[in-house]
């Protein structure tokens, strides 16, 4: 293992990259993620791994280059923010069509529209329920530390090449300007093997491969949607991933994610200071949704509140999960305001414990 | 002088009887069918077998590449 | 004549066999409309595939519009890209397999219209693709609209009495456009309406292909083509149509070619 | 021990980057830190930001409304940040770049006058160093030599021979700081 | 009044357009809804009501020009399908985050990708819970006949104009394909008065108006990010919308909307032939989304069948609406394909009845 | 010389004055980095409203870059357009307010990457719209990336080691590319780097409003400016280097002038 | 009553319109009607089709699998829509059309040789007509005078000199239907 | 020989002291200051204001547009 360095979340997301072997990088500058592509094209990657790095015209040919390249059964990236990935969502639900692998991340900021370049959790629902058209899932990751951008791109790529699914890491403005320390994995080789169902030229010893979503046949493409359907049963059946946080003993769940959840923690702490009980439920995968694991600690807890940095969001899944069997509400900020943790105590308080 | 002769094959079930290959033949010995094929559409087939040099026009032009072409020197 | 006699049967084996067509075309039949120039272009690209030999070296591109099922067709390896997203597709399989030919096969809709930028973008950029366009002046697949290229006073389902500038704008000759880019290596215009006209596509196509192992920039063919349905044509009048209306406007001949 | 600072000023003034050495230092000395900057177009030209935790525990949230100790470069920042530090808390300011200075009685109050002595020292870019190194005597967060090893860490390699001009400078302001008020 | 005629959904679309006095139709050809330029393109507008239309160059520039023509102050309507609408997510989030009025009809098709023409349901999420970006709501109606396609464009553009918000009617391809007879209203004159917030020149008894989402102070963002949050509020206190079709001695539910609950109401004529009794309630306004009404079910019914042309999208409103109170399953159809009455009733009995 | 002694005080009055910034600019500070080339042109388009008197009949549409909030400076009507859509928002307001004047203002980035599309049609379509094109050949407000008018060899924080072709492209000439399509009517290159170029600036954007009222095309003039922040350079040397590297590229001129 | 029709052959046969006829003969009649066409590409050249329902009641779903009648005009035509006759059904064909006959011995079979009736009259744009006219013989659903009020109502108002002759057509296909199989 | 006076009158606290009016002025008679202003920049001022003409060149390029320019001829 290598030692600690202190890098911002962003590029953070960039050095991992470069050492999960990623083969393409195709992406346009936002704010408050445009570090990535910067810190690749300082990587002189042309000379080192190979990999290709290229600032696209715009987040809509980005997300069709990725096409272009996954489809060649490439490793490919593309980071953006809300405006960008609200482009992307044509080309998102293209490759969930094809079964196409990537890995893109939303450093998330306040909307709608331009809106603000602060942090924001309001992109959830565009993440997690489908923002694009059709019937597909998005596999969502939510990391909450420097660590944890690094951690989950290579997360992202593995779930994303088992499944055949685009995935997203969900973060936000805060966690890619940070900085914090981080270990990075040793550099892995690019891939030298192609996929079976890539296209990289029709040799004799194989049919020919098309990769398309296209199904004129209604019939067909309802088997497709079948096929598709059973895979998110087993990705949500498998690859659920979340963290407990001071539960054991908790009498209230703070359920939050990303930046929301860090700052809960301190909020934990200040309640039970005074005396709560509180824990965090942190889901770490947003979609496949820790719906089981919340619901089981409806059997411990009175209440639970869903603290986003948005106008109540992921609180409709928490409540999808505990049937009202425990009360449930949102305390939520928005427009690029993070919360105090006192305020969020607050909220407790007035929502939750005495509502 | 030698003489040239050519034939066409045409995958009748193939053709859509758009008609291209009469319109780029030289020698004009295409024509439409009045039966149709299985799909419903009238054919092209040689009136004039002699006629044919194989030039190979109408099997250039054909959109659906369903004519096959021989040649010979005689 | 008598003397040269020699019936069909005897002529129709191997040895005489002068054109046939190529095993790079799937068996399928293809979808297209009686007449229509997609099915002779794509027999084209089938034919250079096979003459060149780079059948597994080789990903095509298809675009959203009538051709979208031309991997059904082709027998190599290609993917369907969004509608108008095919240079960038390309682009993304390119970078990505450098030693491959990649190419793409896009409408006017496809590659004038909503895919303009990707267009222009990837041919500034001079990236390694071929790109060939398909510009029957319609929307063929989605019934006959305008597309960017419908001549002045074209009938189409959305210029229902004759394309109007004042409601509809001009025409986009958008191989003219291209051409004054720097990352263009060799751009020509051909059609595929007589023999002849399909013989000199089928060079400028090849040429196309071969001039990408060069790598000095993309190449790009537009083939002035017929949509017999979209136009209310029997395809006999729409290729006298097209050589009447839409060669004056969209003149054929090479219009950028590589300094020898 | 937890530390939480505010650094603030001018872009260009080298607040993110003094931000960062302090990082280094702590994790040189196995802390947890975080360092939160301002962002986006309004540091063109306008104020610029850095929110630096150091911690023996993990850091929960990076964003803070209040902090340990305040470190001040100019006059917006002043009128920003002032209110912000908890009492008892620690103010360190340049008193050549502000026209109004703290008024607070509930807390420690230090003046560096590092502008002065940056035109005086070799480089201008010396400034940050000069006020890190007043910060660095008042606190005494860390050994010198695990400041030292996280300035190497945060400079490219290329930057490597500025390192002795910079630790002068840190001793130049561990001179030159002077204490305002404090407070008990 | 006058009357009957017969016409596609599409056409019915086009023609109420006209008659509601629509100033603006901006729109990118795509199956299964072309015909609505088509019709508009062959009226000759700019000779009669002088009505604009446009074909755009794409989705994209479509529904930007909407955001200008709507910015002006005027009436404007874009169609399209999956994809299309995908590619307008941007833009939506803008007029949503500009407080911009307009008309956006999704006439359905299966996804996702370029997916089937063939009608389907499976928008549900991007339309309802937001596919753009930031915290925003889309006003949703779903007609389920060729007169309430025609009857719910002017009442699309009232809910606009009323909250500056932009409304979507959300139908598919059956029902943009179907004709069916259909009465319209008469001709309305297009409005020759600008609202207070058009852009419209700045005369010298006004200020200069500007319209934007942009707010780089997160409080201010947040101050409007509040503000529209109210208005949400607003939205579904008084705008819900819905219909009850043989609920009063119903004992179990179908829950669907457009084609989906046309089809139903022959399963209920089915399944009251073999003594079952079902009901059906049929949401209009799927955002607001009418949870209280449907909460109000539980009472009678014994369980809710969500029905729709999709994997299961609406169905997670219902289950936020019963908070279990009663059983909710899902029954969907996909790819193109549309249920028949039998297989619904055959559902609610495995999935409900006997379930 | 003290024959002739007048102080600044008696100079300074009403009768004297000869220049002052219009009303037409609010008092609101502009935003810009010291030496910004946008605020220049603000000051134009500004005097250029108030010499026409057509403060109650323009609306602007501002772009996302740097002058996404010049809707805080201009004292008339302004709607903010998304990244690059500037001339569809401006397309769709001039349709249904044709009696107006509406004006896009648009960065390199918004024009001539995102916007490629929009810009190309709405061009071709012959929109009567007035384009203003800043071109500072990169991307100001997101911290100085690649534009895609970024010259080759030229440095920003995605091409750090100078834009190299083969990995960026070849920069693009987004007002050569235009003046070809058959809807502009006058499209010119300015730049603002000095007083003599400021002024005929003024000249040619004037020309680019006046002409909107004879409805016949698209009036399109590019500024060719400077990024001092971007560029990492002070404002003077940034004009400097513009002089030297931007406008042999970049030359300037009227490209299309109506026929008298 | 509910009546629910297939009419299913080749693009171009004239199959949609003679549905939208069916139903603006039931409007006339104070009917409820549906009409619902196969759309998209697969209608290029290839087959087309619509399901048209008359009702007095209110008609709940337009899309159905099985049907009162069928009215085929080629043979894919026969071949899908043949076994979604109801039993006891009605099943209306061209007898030029197909080349192999139906086999239902359930249903009610009639033929009407509509191509060759067509070149016989002045123009073959009146086959859709002829069928029609078959129909009605076998159906009576409406009052001629409802279907010609129907036919004026679909047709653009610069086709309707050509009603007579449209009329004469559907006289000729009343005329010329042949009974094949019936049952009871 | 009538000549020409000119002055002009910089809002300081609007001047971001870029320095471009110093460049433009063909008589080079502004410099900045060395003392700030409000929000901390050098602006720009006057050296010689007997020497300015009143061209207005100093104005014309400012990009804040914060110089106002007076002119007589005497
Ligand atoms: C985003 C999106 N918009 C619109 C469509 C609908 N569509 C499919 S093909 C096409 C145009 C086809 O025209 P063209 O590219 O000229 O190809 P052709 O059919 O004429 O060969 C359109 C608009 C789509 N599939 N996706
Ligand atoms: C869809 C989208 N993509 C990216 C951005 C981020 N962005 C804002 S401005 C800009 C480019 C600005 O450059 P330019 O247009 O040249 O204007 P300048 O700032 O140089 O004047 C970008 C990429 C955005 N706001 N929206
Ligand atoms: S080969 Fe030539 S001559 Fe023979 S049929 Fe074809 S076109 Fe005619
Ligand atoms: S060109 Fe081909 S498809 Fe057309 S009629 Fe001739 S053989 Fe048939
Ligand atoms: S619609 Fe036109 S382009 Fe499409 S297949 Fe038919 S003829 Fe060809
Ligand atoms: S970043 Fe560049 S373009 Fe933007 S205001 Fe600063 S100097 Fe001007
Ligand atoms: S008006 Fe002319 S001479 Fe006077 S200061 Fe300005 S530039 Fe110099
Ligand atoms: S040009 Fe304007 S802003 Fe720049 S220094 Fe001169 S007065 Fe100040
Ligand atoms: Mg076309
Ligand atoms: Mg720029």
């Amino acid at each position: 293992m290598e030692e600690y360095v202190l890098m911002k979340g962003n590029e953070a997301i960039a050095e991992a990259a470069i050492r999960a072997g990623t083969d393409g990088y195709f992406g346009y500058p936002i704010t408050p993620q445009s570090e990535v592509l910067e810190y690749l094209t300082a990587a002189r990657l042309h000379e080192r791994t190979g990999m290709v790095v290229l600032q696209a015209e715009s987040e809509v040919a980005a997300i069709n280059m990725l096409y272009g390249g996954a489809g060649a059964g490439k490793k490919v990236l593309t980071t953006s923010s809300g405006p960008g990935i609200s482009l992307m969502q044509e080309g998102i639900s293209y490759m969930a069509g094809s079964e196409l692998p990537c890995l893109i991340v939303n450093v998330v900021r306040g909307g709608p529209g331009l809106g603000t370049i602060q942090p924001a959790q309001s992109d959830y629902f565009q993440s997690t329920k489908g923002g694009g058209h059709g019937d597909y899932r998005l596999i969502t990751l939510a990391p909450a530390s420097v660590q944890e951008m690094a951690d989950f791109v290579s997360l992202g790529f593995d779930l994303a090449f088992k499944y055949r699914n685009p995935v997203m890491i969900l973060t936000d403005g805060a966690l890619g300007q940070m900085m914090e320390k981080v270990k990075f994995k040793p550099q892995q080789p690019r891939s030298k093997k192609s996929p079976h169902w890539a296209t990289t030229g029709k040799t004799p010893d194989r049919e020919r491969i098309f990769i398309t979503s296209l199904n004129l046949d209604p019939a067909c493409q309802e088997r497709f949607n079948i096929k598709l359907k059973a895979k998110y049963k087993e990705i949500s059946e498998k690859e659920v991933r979340y963290e407990k946080i001071e539960c054991d003993d908790a009498d209230y769940l703070f359920v939050a994610y990303g930046t929301s959840s860090r700052i809960c923690q301190k909020s934990i702490q200040l309640a039970r200071n005074e005396g709560i009980k509180v824990g965090l439920f942190r889901p770490i995968t947003l979609w496949p949704f820790p719906y089981k694991e919340i619901m089981e600690m409806t059997g411990q807890v009175k209440g639970m509140l869903s603290v986003e940095m948005s106008a109540g969001q992921m609180v409709e899944d928490v409540k999808l999960a505990v049937e009202a069997k425990v009360k449930v509400d949102h305390y939520g900020r928005m427009g690029g305001i993070v919360h105090s943790p006192e305020e969020i105590v607050k909220a407790l308080k007035q929502k939750i414990i005495g509502g | 002088m030698a003489k040239i002769k050519g034939a066409i094959v045409v995958d009748i079930d193939g053709c859509k009887g758009c008609g291209l290959c009469i319109e780029a033949c030289p020698v004009e010995v295409i024509s439409l069918s009045d039966n149709v094929n299985v799909k419903g559409y009238h054919y092209s087939y040689m009136t004039d077998p002699d006629a044919c040099t194989g030039c190979s026009n109408c099997a250039i032009i054909c959109p659906d590449g369903i004519i096959t072409v021989y040649r010979i020197k005689i | 004549m008598a003397e040269n006699a020699i019936t069909t049967k005897e002529l129709v084996k191997k040895e005489n066999l002068v054109y046939q067509k190529t095993k790079l075309l799937t068996d399928d039949v293809m979808h297209y409309c009686p007449g229509c120039g997609h099915g002779t272009t794509h027999r084209l690209i089938a034919e250079i595939v096979e003459e060149m030999g780079i059948q597994s070296e080789i990903i095509g591109v298809a675009p959203v519009g009538c051709s979208v099922l031309m991997y059904n067709y082709m027998n190599f390896d290609m993917q369907e890209a969004a509608h108008g997203r095919a240079p960038a597709v390309a682009t993304g399989i390119k970078r990505l397999l450098p030693e491959k030919y990649v190419f793409t096969y896009q409408g006017d809709g496809d590659l004038a219209a909503i895919g303009t930028g990707e267009t222009i973008h990837a041919c500034n950029r001079g990236e390694n693709i071929t790109m060939i366009f398909i510009n029957n002046g319609i929307y063929g697949m989605t019934g006959g609209q305008m597309a960017p290229t419908t001549l002045i006073g074209m009938k189409s389902s959305t210029t229902p009495y004759g394309r109007e500038v004042s409601l509809a704008g001009n025409p986009l000759n958008m191989t003219d456009l291209i051409v004054n880019l720097p990352g263009t290596y060799f751009v020509s215009r051909q059609s595929v309406h007589t023999p002849g006209n399909v013989r000199k596509a089928k060079k400028a196509i090849k040429k196309a292909f071969e001039y990408q192992s060069l790598n000095k920039g993309t190449c790009f063919v537009e083939v002035v083509s017929n949509c017999p349905a979209g136009w209310k044509m029997t395809p006999v009048e729409s290729n006298k149509w097209l050589a009447e209306n839409m060669l004056p406007f969209y003149p054929l001949g090479d219009l950028k070619v590589p300094e020898e | 021990m937890t530390e939480e600072i505010i650094i603030a000023g001018f872009g260009g003034q080298g607040v993110l980057s003094m931000g960062k050495i302090l990082c280094y230092s702590g994790v040189m000395e196995g802390q947890e830190v975080s360092w939160m900057p301002s962002y986006g177009p309004e540091m063109r030209g306008g104020t610029a930001n850095v929110t630096v935790i150091l911690s023996d525990k993990m850091i929960s949230s990076p964003i803070i409304n209040t902090y340990d100790t305040a470190i001040i470069l100019n006059q917006q920042s002043m009128d920003k940040f002032e209110s912000a530090i908890k009492p008892g808390g620690l103010l360190i300011y340049d008193g050549n770049s502000i026209i109004r200075h703290p008024e607070r009685d509930d807390i420690n109050i230090y003046r560096v006058d590092a502008t002065e002595e940056a035109t005086k020292m070799e480089t201008t870019k010396t400034f940050n160093m000069i006020m890190l190194g007043g910060y660095l005597k008042v606190k005494k967060l860390f050994k010198l030599e695990s400041v030292i090893k996280g300035l190497k860490k945060s400079l490219p390699e290329r930057y490597h021979h500025l390192i002795p001009v910079n630790v002068k400078a840190i001793h130049r302001g561990m001179e030159i700081i002077k204490e305002v008020a404090t407070i008990s």
